[in-house]
């Protein structure tokens, strides 16, 4: 039970003590979770929409299997670039794997169609009406998806902002395709399930506590920006 | 395969006093409170568990449940008495352990061996060189900064390779020295991927081998012996600790019947065992 | 624009909702609808307007098929207007800008709108926390400003004051004697069907 | 690279044999994951309509919170829950820890903030207009809330699918407070991630598929169930 | 019930949208309230329904502050009005259900309330599905059935046809007739607030 008081007391001599090493799994975790979340946003976002709004025969199929794909597991997406990034694999040539560039890759394909189902439901949802209305002013698709990105933009941002949070907490792609290895691939969530498997409790939630206030102070800063409007 | 001598013939009259009733081989019983047995990862990947406990089970009646980690949480598991007995490899920590009195007492139960291995084409020439000298071999990967892969995570194999490099009289750090803080396999597939070297436990390599393209580089040498231990947990810890149970695990393990068995395991899937008996 | 409709039936599951066998919008002229609440005038206007395409008949414009060109020139107020989230001023301006008139040229067409419909004080506020009337009056002239070929209007004025509806009746006139645009309005104001309409069409329950 | 097509392979082969063992794995997940969810979706919707609607002083703090927990990692509420379970904890004596009812109790701690969040966002910007005219016709706050849970159905459900896969496909904690006992606690994602470090991939593929498989099935009878409407 | 307001202020950001220095709503009668779109009508409906509580001054419900009781006995009908995604006659038996009246005693309510505004034929429909008229007929008769002593009505037939619109002012003068309901009705429509009112405020912009 103290292992939850000494993990806090352990979390805040962290933050303040600014330790390096602490400080590199820290970055490291938020530079690859912001690039895998921009770079699947850039992507699934306007897909979304535009898939939310289009009327197609097998839409509810495309439905069911975007929801799916949602919450296809981590282990099975690492497990996947693993295999594609090894030394065997297709894109063997480019030693890719064990690396940052690897986690963000996986990340990225990770998220994509997290925040591409979230994008799609929305627009399906509170799309339509914009989407009519833009019609009959004249809009194409191009100015249609652009109007609904506008017009959503606080669901979007809160979406973005949940993508980017299951990246941040998510292990298993991160470990598959890290490997954790001290300064090089070292995420907090790696870390944590390390200390875990070490039986260092405290640490364990030191870091735990963390992650959770990087995610407070992303929803945070996405939250007050939504408050302007 | 590493020079090693026959298992070992038990002698009969250890521990007698404390066997409680042991029944006949292949006697069912009526079904007993089952133990918790916190052990490494490499008693389970290697699959010797799967071979083991069903036998053990049928012949007392008792249950085996059994929590994989690294030895590093499998001592504190026992400390903190959510195990009942412990299976692991790390035989200074392990002594030190009951000698604290979070064990009851502490036995040999086998050994395995551990092997450098490496990239195919084995750029420092340690298998023409040193094929039996594991400390040279160390000692050319420092000269020469080449990738070595550590486990990194307090295991028993962790400690075992931070104990070789000491005795070796390196301080293992620098670039060249990854520590990856990850699972054995993991560790044989980062060592894959950067083609360095690293130490690791036969069984899982034999296991992994086909996945892989190292080669086993250095073997044999009398540093690269693993020595597994059993034991019982201080059940005075808290009312849940099946003490009884976790004796009848201990002494079956070291029991004739137990050490032969494990010295079987691994025979008809790889021509080798991979334990060998050396309960005294 | 001239629209020419024929044996035009929509179901919705087993019910009929709309028949009709024969019906034409004479170009540059206002048409009047009325007709009970549920006949069906929302739905013409929706299928007109390409909204709805679950209809079995023949809709043409100007003789031809419902195209790209067709739909870039026409546009519909709603009976519940939608209008975006910026201001009242965005949303005047929006066709425009989709359009590609650039921002110059943009502005005096859109003030000179909102000068005819008497809407110049709403220009800076938020569209979505408009009045009910404020909303219709914005909508209007959102569809006006980009002067479309044909203009269906869904009871434009239901919300709005006496005062306002004279100014707007108004500016509708005006629109379509300028522009020779087609008007089709749906009204329950019999007495502004007279005033707006070169001709009144009475739908009736199918 | 054929790892991946092996796996498909694999999959079949698994689904048509039956294999007891396979068998026993998959059906614990979906009871796992299933109790948690249906626990956390009692608990959760009602609360979460209930605060969603609620206007109160400092909601916009309670907001950020509430998203920000939606997103703990799931290793750090194994650890926890984990911690309190054990012999040394508080409720030590049950006997919990390795066990089923472990997982389930983490897991339903797991998504309960997940289920809470979604249901509070959905009826903070959807549930507003239904809560005015609930009240102009003299409903109480039980009414309120119950109403706005018939209204929004299609979304609940949409989230309750979203919670269960979120359950079934983690990792982190099933493997900590379960232990991946063979035969009493072994799960999909246990199974996958123990057979990844194995080197076992077709196997651990095979089984991402039968998850994957899962959701799908799931997703689709929630949806299908959404279309009657 | 009599309503009593004084001093009443309604601020959005730095503007004053709504400021009503006194104001008496008779019990019993039907009070008309016009004024231009933008005027603060719905504001006030709102404010008195107590559903924005952000005013400043003084509202008293016979004597009294609002309370609980107070909020069981009045409703309102939204110029936009919002139908559960039920059946029309679910929607209507709400009011009644939620105040423990049982399933065999509401069906006669029910179906009395819609004969007499001519909607029989809605009441298996889905009520989402409605049309802009008929809505407002459904949510009307929800707002009656249930017998409350302050009725608010925010532009309630802007949508309406004109036969239409005669039976509903006849339902809701032989409504407050029969019940002493107190009325309150924001129209554009100068002859209905005659034809209905017994008194008649103009609200003017602030
Ligand atoms: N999506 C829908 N599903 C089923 N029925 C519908 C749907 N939309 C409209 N209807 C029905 O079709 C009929 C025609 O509706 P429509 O909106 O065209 O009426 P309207 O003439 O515009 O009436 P109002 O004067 O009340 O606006 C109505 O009875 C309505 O209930
Ligand atoms: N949420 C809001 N934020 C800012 N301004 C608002 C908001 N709601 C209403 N207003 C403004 O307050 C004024 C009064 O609005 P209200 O809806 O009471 O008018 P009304 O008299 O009902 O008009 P109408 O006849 O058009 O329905 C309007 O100018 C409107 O733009
Ligand atoms: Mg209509
Ligand atoms: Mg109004």
């Amino acid at each position: 039970m103290d292992y939850i008081t000494q993990g806090f007391k352990e979390a805040i001599k962290l933050l303040i003590s600014l330790d390096k090493e602490v400080f590199k799994i820290v970055s490291l975790s938020i530079l690859v979770s912001t690039s895998a979340t921009v770079f699947a946003s850039l992507i699934s976002i306007p897909l979304g929409v535009y898939f939310g709004i289009k009327r197609f025969k097998g839409k509810r199929m495309f439905s069911r299997i975007t929801y799916t794909m949602m919450s296809v597991p981590s282990v099975v997406v690492g497990l996947v670039v693993a295999i594609i990034l090894s030394r065997r694999g297709p894109f063997g040539q480019f030693d890719l794997l064990y690396t940052k560039k690897a986690m963000i890759i996986a990340q990225t394909l990770l998220v994509m169609p997290l925040v591409f189902g979230l994008t799609y439901g929305l627009a399906k949802s509170r799309g339509d009406i914009i989407e009519r209305v833009a019609f009959t002013l004249g809009a194409n698709k191009f100015h249609t998806v652009t109007l609904i990105i506008r017009e959503l933009k606080i669901d979007i941002l809160v979406n973005i902002a949940t993508a980017f949070s299951r990246a941040i907490s998510e292990v298993g792609a991160v470990m598959i395709v890290g490997g954790n290895i001290k300064g090089y691939t070292r995420v907090i969530t790696t870390t944590i399930s390390m200390m875990n498997s070490m039986g260092d409790y405290p640490m364990a939630i030191a870091l735990g506590l963390v992650l959770i206030l990087i995610s407070f102070v992303i929803h945070s800063i996405i939250y007050s920006y939504s408050q302007e409007d | 395969t590493p020079k090693t001598e026959e298992p070992v013939e038990p002698d009969v009259s250890k521990d007698v006093e404390e066997t409680l009733d042991t029944p006949e081989v292949g006697e069912p019983t009526e079904p007993k409170k089952p133990i918790i047995l916190s052990t490494t990862t490499s008693t389970q990947d290697s699959g010797l568990l799967d071979y083991l406990l069903p036998i053990f089970t049928e012949e007392t009646g008792i249950e085996v449940k059994v929590i994989a980690v690294g030895t590093g949480k499998a001592l504190q598991m026992g400390i903190d008495g959510e195990a009942d007995v412990l299976l692991v490899h790390a035989k200074p920590d392990e002594l030190q352990f009951v000698e604290d009195g979070h064990g009851t007492k502490r036995n040999d139960v086998m050994y395995n061996d551990f092997i450098l291995v490496g990239p195919m084409d084995d750029p420092l020439n340690l298998k023409e060189n040193y094929p039996g000298d594991i400390l040279e071999g160390l000692k050319l990967m420092k000269e020469n900064e080449f990738t070595f892969v550590s486990r990194g995570d307090d295991s028993g194999t962790h400690k075992k390779e931070l104990g070789i490099w000491k005795e070796a009289g390196i301080e293992p750090a620098g670039a060249w020295y990854m520590d990856a803080g990850a699972g054995m396999g993991d560790v044989l597939k980062i060592a894959n991927e950067k083609q360095g070297y690293t130490i690791t436990d036969r069984a899982t390599y034999l296991s992994m081998r086909d996945v892989l393209d190292l080669d086993i580089v250095t073997e044999g040498d009398e540093n690269l012996l693993n020595q597994y231990g059993v034991i019982p947990v201080d059940p005075e810890k808290n009312d849940n600790i099946n003490g009884e149970g976790a004796l009848e695990f201990y002494n079956w393990m070291i029991s004739d019947h137990g050490q032969d068995l494990i010295g079987g395991f691994g025979l008809e899937e790889y021509g080798q065992p991979l334990f060998f008996p050396n309960a005294n | 624009m001239e629209i020419t409709i024929e044996n035009l039936e929509r179901y919705y599951g087993d019910r009929r909702v709309l028949y009709i066998e024969k019906m034409e919008i004479e170009k540059g002229k206002i048409t009047a609808i009325t007709g009970p609440n549920g006949c069906g005038k929302t739905t013409l206007l929706n299928i007109i307007a390409g909204l709805d395409r679950e209809f079995s008949g023949v809709i043409k414009y100007d003789g031809k098929y419902l195209n790209r060109e067709t739909v870039d020139k026409m546009t519909i107020v709603f009976q519940k207007p939608y209008l975006f989230r910026r201001t009242v001023f965005e949303n005047i301006e929006y066709p425009l800008r989709i359009r590609g008139i650039n921002k110059v040229n943009r502005k005096p067409l859109v003030v000179d709108l909102a000068k005819g419909l008497e809407i110049e004080n709403l220009m800076g506020k938020k569209a979505h926390l408009l009045s009910g009337g404020e909303s219709q009056k914005v909508a209007l002239a959102r569809a006006l400003v980009f002067k479309p070929e044909l203009l269906l209007l869904d009871e434009p004025t239901s919300n709005i004051d006496p005062d306002a509806i004279n100014t707007l009746e108004r500016e509708i006139l005006k629109f379509n004697k300028e522009t020779e645009c087609t008007v089709l309005i749906v009204t329950h104001n019999m007495e502004q069907a007279k005033r707006l309409g070169n001709r009144i069409i009475e739908l009736s329950y199918n």
